[in-house]
């Protein structure tokens, strides 16, 4: 058994890998299939300050290799989170990442301070929803409004946080740096891209909100290459995530620079995914006589 | 809720017509715990999203489930490829399935098109206590009649050109007439403007209704909140989740 | 019969259907397969004011549902194209969109120039190519660049001008009113996304260039979403790319508001692509009784 | 140059040893055209590129072509699941193949494990004037000895830890022998290091050699500039490609 555990912004993984926000809900439904302390950590459904229904339905489109999704936020609320969800979650034994989202500076700041107060791990402050039209987007796209919103969160937390970042800009590195700069302990990257598919036979797109996250094995080239350049640019812990599905995507993304790695649509194909993930991340290392994982951290040799 | 996730075998493939097969499958573990209502999540090969198919038929002693299907895209395409003796990758049993009414002296079972195969586990457990009414487009399209009857439960069908079955026109006439006769409770599967006339029909005459729904999904466990319906419940409308909260809903609570 | 012509710019295409720049060379390796006059048209590969040789191999890698390249800008130079292909093309009947790149704005204008002397029957400036570290990309990711490159190619030429826009960008639709305000006829889009392999084996980048440009069907909901949000954003036409490989694809692209589809690495799958797609166009309008291609476009009804 | 696409029958399979498979299929347009060292162009079935094979046999009167491939990733996977009666989609003869030299009195011909199977058209245009020396890691890896000795060509086998064959060693050992004895030419395909030792070997011994090389692909028919590979062509560097230029390459031009 290779040493699979890492560590990033003071808290202990006993592995890499951990189901992405969104795609687990809050670990309940996964439970059927394996013991959730078997994960690295959970990144829990985005929450925001109250409760929201999120968009029409279809929220769902097929892709070649991906999918489009236009969930939107929709989530209980932070109150209802912390009193009906984490608690549970907590007891089981993996890392909880909150993730967390808002209309406003002042509504993201709000959630992660009633997640200080909480034992939660670490904040992932989700900058880049693309499927909430009033400013969710906008905060991840710009460097400006980026940095702003992570000092407003960070002047009230002292929990580690992460920032996940949009992949639909000109510079993720500028983005990643402004976030860097405003106080964030570490980046995730990346949420899905912007995309839309039409049902040709009605004219209509196959999304009520007509355009929706792209996310699968189809992003995975351009996850690899923002994770990589995103890493070369900031000296905070990157999570890289995007279309992983196998324990190779996965040490591609940690060589790329990835101290750790999310997996997202990957467990609708299987619900297994996380779990084969870490082992099969277990077998490359053998394998190849490596003793700790950490040590493949960025060890991509450009030409 | 308890479901699995594994690779059944195929013992018995079918083509009921043209576009329509049916499929048995042996998945002991599934069957003991599978529902009328309930459906089954299939991955293609080679697909990344699963597809959601009801269950047609539940065998315990056998071990199988049966599923009935149409081949409308790419991934029903590559399911009706598959062959007895080849393997399906199914997470089941999922959903919340109908109402059982153990009480009930006659129920009212209505499918439309492929709407019709999930009425068969409840007319297997209705027997000659439902009617069990199929609606058509054409003769083409008429399947399962003969499962019907060999359930015990009634059958009627209709088609829309009555070019096949006992009525020519929309399952709404007879469905009328039976529930003047009176019945405890109505269970529907089929299009949206299908489903939402029986419902129509049943609450002008007091009724309970049953309507299974559909929408796209991924996760098909509740987890992603992609399968999203809106439900009115006590006044208050939410998105509920067709493949956790339903696919079968209490037909007064939808928000259509 | 449905009528599959379409008319761009004042130029008549017998249908919407033409290989991309850069996957079809000029059309010579292909009429081994079929005749080139049942194309609507062939963008050539992208020619600079000098040879170039492009960048060292690996070029190529494979991803799922899509490939990465970086080819760079290998050609002839624009004289050599002049005299010993394009008079070669021209007589293919068939309508030729030559494919121009630069480092700076007067080699874009220097070779603009020299085509406007020729009968070629459009030009097609690739601002957008990511594969040349000297300025290409950067012309197509800033709207200033865009329109002051758009700008000095429109005065050296009264050729039909389409600018071919890069994908990654925060805001394709910016870009694109800067490029029509700057004189442009018609938009092109999209180009690659920018995408990295490893193999994880040797740590090394699969390109020796370390990133690549995307294409192939994993990218086609994002050319969807970007053609449909461009189409709305300007008067001029749009030509649609990325990720097609069938009738539907290319249909969906013109509900979508493309006015002709480029087809690129589905020829890489099957040299066949083109003509099966404009067979495949055929039937749908048939089936669904639309006498004429130019119906469709841009008749999606978001909702 | 001319070449098709199409879908051929696979007429035998046969594995040569745990990884490595010998297909032999029914083409005979392409078999018509073929000539030693091109390649045919493969599409596995669910991906996206094609995969460039060596020709290792050409059999014009039964209108076949032979391939012989190592499984190495995921594509090569692929087309070794295939089987006999299952077609092939191929774009084929590709690329420039190996000068045939009808006056030569001796060539030698070089193959390096998976690099042997195109030196058998070779082998069976020059048949006895021909030797060819096989050079692999050990034991499993040795294919094909048989096969050259049918086509009259003299075989030599070599293995690095001399589990099998006449020679412990490269394949450079033996070839040093044969061209200090004379030879009028050098055909040689196999890994990087080997090609470039067997160059090495040949300019030395001033014999005229020609290797196979391989890159990367995506058209394989030399329109998307893919295959670049560095050629010295009087003085000048430049990229040429090894889809149509290549595979094969004088080797005093390659820049290494
Ligand atoms: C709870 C439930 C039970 C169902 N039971 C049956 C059944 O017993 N027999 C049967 O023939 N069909 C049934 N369907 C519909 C069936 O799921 C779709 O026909 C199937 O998913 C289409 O897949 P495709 O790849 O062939 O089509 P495509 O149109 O290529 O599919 C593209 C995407 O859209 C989704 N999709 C398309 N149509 C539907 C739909 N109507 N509902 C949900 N997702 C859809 C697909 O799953 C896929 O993700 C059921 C649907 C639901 C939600
Ligand atoms: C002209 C030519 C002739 C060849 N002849 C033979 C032969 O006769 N027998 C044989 O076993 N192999 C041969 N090869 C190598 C063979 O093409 C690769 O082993 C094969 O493409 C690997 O595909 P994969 O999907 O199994 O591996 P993966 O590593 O999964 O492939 C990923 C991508 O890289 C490409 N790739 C990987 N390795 C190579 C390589 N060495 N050369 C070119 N592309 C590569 C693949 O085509 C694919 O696009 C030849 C290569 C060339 C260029
Ligand atoms: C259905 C769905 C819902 C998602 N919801 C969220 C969310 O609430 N917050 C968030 O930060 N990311 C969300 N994401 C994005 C994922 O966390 C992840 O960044 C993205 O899907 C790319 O990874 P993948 O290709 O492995 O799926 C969602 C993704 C999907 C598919
Ligand atoms: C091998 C290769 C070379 C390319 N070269 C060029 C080029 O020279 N100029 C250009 O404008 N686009 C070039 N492109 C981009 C394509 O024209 C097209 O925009 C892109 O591939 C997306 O379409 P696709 O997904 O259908 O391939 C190239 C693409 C490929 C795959
Ligand atoms: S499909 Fe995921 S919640 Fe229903
Ligand atoms: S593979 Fe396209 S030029 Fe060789």
């Amino acid at each position: 058994m290779a040493d699979l555990s890492v560590h990033i912004c003071g808290v202990d993984f006993k592995n890499p890998i951990i189901p992405a926000s969104g795609v687990f809900g809050y670990g309940r439904e996964y439970e059927e299939f394996y013991d959730l302390s078997e994960l690295g950590g959970i990144a829990t459904k985005g929450t925001t300050g109250q409760k929201r229904t999120g968009n029409p339905a279809p929220r769902i489109a097929e892709t070649p290799a991906g999918m489009l999704n236009s969930v939107g936020l929709q989530n209980p609320g932070i109150d209802y989170f912390i009193q009906n969800e984490l608690p549970y979650l907590l007891k089981k034994n993996t890392v909880i990442l909150a993730n967390i989202a808002g209309s406003t500076i002042e509504e993201c700041a709000e959630v992660a301070e009633k997640l200080d107060a909480t034992d939660v791990h670490m904040i992932e402050l989700n900058i880049s929803c693309p499927n909430v039209k009033q400013g969710g987007a906008a905060f991840g796209t710009s460097c400006d409004m980026a940095g702003q919103v992570t000092a407003a969160v960070r002047k009230v937390t002292k929990k580690p946080l992460i920032v996940k970042l949009s992949p639909n800009v000109t510079s993720i590195t500028e983005i990643a740096k402004s976030v860097e700069a405003a106080g964030a302990d570490a980046v995730s990257l990346i949420n899905t891209l912007l995309g839309m598919r039409i049902d040709i036979h009605t004219k209509r797109p196959v999304l009520k909100n007509n355009v929706g996250g792209l996310s699968g094995a189809g992003i995975f080239p351009v996850a690899v290459r923002m994770v990589w350049q995103t890493a070369n640019a900031v000296k905070i812990p990157v999570i890289g995530m995007g279309g992983v599905t196998s324990g190779e995507d996965a040490i591609e993304l940690m060589m790329a620079g990835a101290s750790a790695v999310q997996v997202g649509m990957a467990v609708f194909t299987d619900p297994y995914a996380p779990v084969k993930i870490i082992q099969q991340m277990n077998d490359f290392l053998e394998e190849n006589k490596i003793a700790s994982v950490q040590e493949i951290i960025g060890t991509v040799q450009p030409w | 809720m308890k479901y699995l996730q594994g690779n059944y075998q195929i013992m018995h493939k079918q083509a009921l017509n043209r576009d329509v097969y049916s499929m048995i499958m042996h998945c002991p573990e599934i069957a003991e715990l599978a529902q009328p209502g309930q459906f089954v999540h299939i991955l293609p090969k080679g697909f990344s999203l699963r597809r959601p198919i009801s269950i047609a038929g539940i065998d315990r002693k056998n071990g199988t489930l049966r599923i009935v299907f149409v081949i409308k895209g790419k991934g029903t395409q590559a399911i009706a490829n598959l062959n007895t003796g080849d393997y399906i990758d199914v997470i089941a049993p999922l959903g919340h399935g109908f109402t059982l009414m153990p009480e009930a002296a006659h129920v009212v079972l209505v499918g439309g098109g492929i709407g019709v195969p999930p009425m068969l586990p409840l007319a297997d457990y209705y027997k000659d206590k439902a009617t069990v009414i199929s609606g058509f487009r054409s003769f083409p399209q008429v399947i399962l009649q003969e499962d019907i009857e060999a359930s015990g439960a009634r059958a009627i069908c209709c088609t829309e050109d009555g070019s096949a079955g006992a009525i020519k026109g929309f399952v709404t006439t007879p469905l009328e007439q039976l529930l003047s006769e009176g019945a405890d409770a109505v269970f529907a599967c089929g299009s949206l403007p299908m489903l939402k006339a029986v419902t129509d029909v049943c609450m002008r005459n007091h009724t309970y209704c049953e309507i299974s729904m559909e929408e796209r999904m991924a996760c098909g466990v509740g987890a992603c909140l992609g399968c999203a319906c809106k439900i009115k419940k006590e006044g208050q409308e939410q998105f509920l989740h067709v493949c956790k909260n339903g696919p079968v809903f209490n037909a007064e609570e939808v928000c259509w």
